[in-house]
């Protein structure tokens, strides 16, 4: 096989844990073990000599693409601003000050069922909601409302723009309706 | 006749609606899209709704409007032309609507396959699978990170939530209540800045009825949650919003 | 700074996400614009020419290494056959977002010609379109557009790289002369 070290190179980024030789081998069949064992040597010369930022390693039995780990900082400060996505659970919360807004930690609770502290604070933390103000009740609750970053984030003019459940309903009745039809 | 029919069967879930169904016909038929012999094409998709029906399928509501457009268009196609086209108004050929949104179709479903056709991701082409074990070390909470989530998966969670729950309240959510949200944030972000305002001032230079009504319920809504108290010297008098709790 | 293609190389590797020219320079400060962008051409150069199996992709506004498209029978022995693919329906509710964007249902509908809540759905699951907006006009229909991942999954640099639509509209000269011909 003429491609075959193209081959183990695709293989090995594709792969989700170090890739074996003997995996290699059972994929490329007809391909002498021999052969598939030079071309990753050959492989790791290339990927050395052409002092490249990447280096192909041996870890735990198998072959896998790494950074030089001479240039760690600097995958460390790609790592930083890694972008964060929300936790089902923060995103829940979201979702219900967002629609229900006004809103008091409570209120928020016997909807969730479970205790919101930690993912409100985190809301809070990220610029998502923001303290509007306090209930005139007994207790003093701190009432919830979304902020600006948060239709920035969803890319929304104002909260008029949030899509209803109405609306949401309607695209899955319609789903249902239609997967029940075919599947009839 | 028996194979016909197995054949019109065959062919019918490939269908993607009626205007699928015609260019199917039309090129069944090998007939020129820019001259549809209208008799012709309309007498063999009527044949195709009734197998439809005798296999008692349901037929979506589509294939009949698109039945009763063709029809017309073959009576308006029967109509004689008149001898001096109306001046400047040359007639416009009845079947041209149907065949702008056929050619149309016909793009988009070439489009689509256009796109099939490209490498697609984890199918032809694939990129690194791996964890590269570079330890996140400061897994940073700052302001500035980006936030990757999108307002369908928002919905979803709130969906979510309500199946969970199924109370009835909780799914009255519509445009104008979020409208009247977004008054409600707006007057407590400036009572936390200018600790009372006047419902003159709320309205600012936007005063068309809908922005009127929506303040005045965001502040009944406001009174009614006790986020605010609003006094009035007298009668007709200048209505001042404090909120109700000195923060 | 001398090895700047060697971590611009290390950077895409690790990154998770097609990388921005942007972000990039953002990580290497002291570097010129004009000069990252040297190095990742000759990235790209490089790894064509040296007819590896890997390449470095342009996509969605971003560069990310990706497995050579006529090695994915290979790639695929390693990886199973899990990919579910589009629908017809889906992939053409897809096109018609993805040319007519920002579009909203009623209009996708009449090209079509059926409904497309399912297909939609589908898509918006899928992460291939999102809600944009709503159009300002009478009950204020929700406005739909291509994601990010659109342009990752089709392999596209942008949406101006998506093929031309056939022109249709010499339908009109058509039928004018069809028109002619018959009043004449």
């Amino acid at each position: 096989m003429e491609n075959c070290k193209a081959v183990i190179e695709a293989l090995i980024l594709a792969s989700e844990a170090p890739l074996a030789l003997e995996k290699i081998c059972a994929i490329l069949e007809e391909v002498e073990k021999t052969e598939v064992k030079k071309s990753v040597e050959q492989l790791i010369a290339e990927y050395n000599e052409r002092q490249s930022g990447i280096y192909l390693a041996e870890i735990a039995g198998g072959f896998q693409f790494r950074t030089r780990p001479e240039l760690s900082l600097w995958v460390k400060k790609l790592k930083g601003t890694k972008q964060a996505s929300l936790s089902p659970a923060a995103l829940e919360t979201l979702a219900i000050v967002a629609y229900r807004q006004p809103i008091v930690k409570s209120e928020v609770e016997s909807i969730r069922g479970v205790d919101v502290s930690a993912p409100l604070k985190g809301l809070l933390d990220k610029n998502l909601i923001r303290i509007v103000g306090r209930k005139d009740v007994p207790g003093k609750p701190i009432i919830y409302g979304t902020t600006k970053k948060f239709l920035e984030v969803f890319n929304l003019k104002n909260l008029s723009e949030l899509p209803t459940l109405r609306e949401f309903k309607e695209l899955n009745e319609q789903t249902e309706a239609i997967q029940d039809f075919s599947n009839s | 006749m028996a194979d016909e029919t197995t054949d019109y069967a065959i062919k019918l879930d490939i269908f993607e609606g009626p205007l699928d169904l015609l260019l199917y016909l039309i090129k069944k038929n090998e007939i020129d899209i820019y001259n549809i012999p209208i008799a012709l094409v309309t007498e063999q998709y009527l044949q195709y709704l009734k197998i439809i029906k005798s296999l008692n399928l349901d037929l979506a509501g589509e294939y009949l409007v698109m039945a009763s457009t063709l029809i017309h268009i073959k009576s308006r196609m029967l109509l004689p032309v008149p001898d001096e086209p109306s001046d400047e108004e040359t007639e416009e050929d009845p079947r041209a609507e149907l065949v702008r949104q056929l050619l149309e179709h016909q793009a988009f479903k070439e489009a689509a396959t256009a796109l099939e056709m490209r490498p697609l991701l984890e199918r032809d082409v694939f990129t690194r699978a791996a964890q590269i074990s570079d330890k996140a070390e400061n897994l940073s909470d700052n302001d500035d990170d980006l936030i990757e989530v999108n307002i369908f998966e928002l919905i979803e969670a709130f969906h979510r939530l309500v199946s969970r729950i199924d109370k009835k309240e909780l799914m009255e959510i519509d445009l104008e209540k979020l409208s009247i949200t977004d008054i409600i944030n707006d007057i407590m972000e400036r009572l936390s800045r200018d600790k009372n305002i006047t419902f003159e001032e709320l309205l600012g230079e936007k005063r068309d009825r809908r922005r009127i009504v929506y303040t005045f319920l965001a502040i009944l809504e406001l009174i009614k949650m006790r986020m605010i108290k609003a006094y009035q010297t007298a009668a007709f008098g200048v209505i001042r919003i404090f909120p109700a709790v000195e923060s």
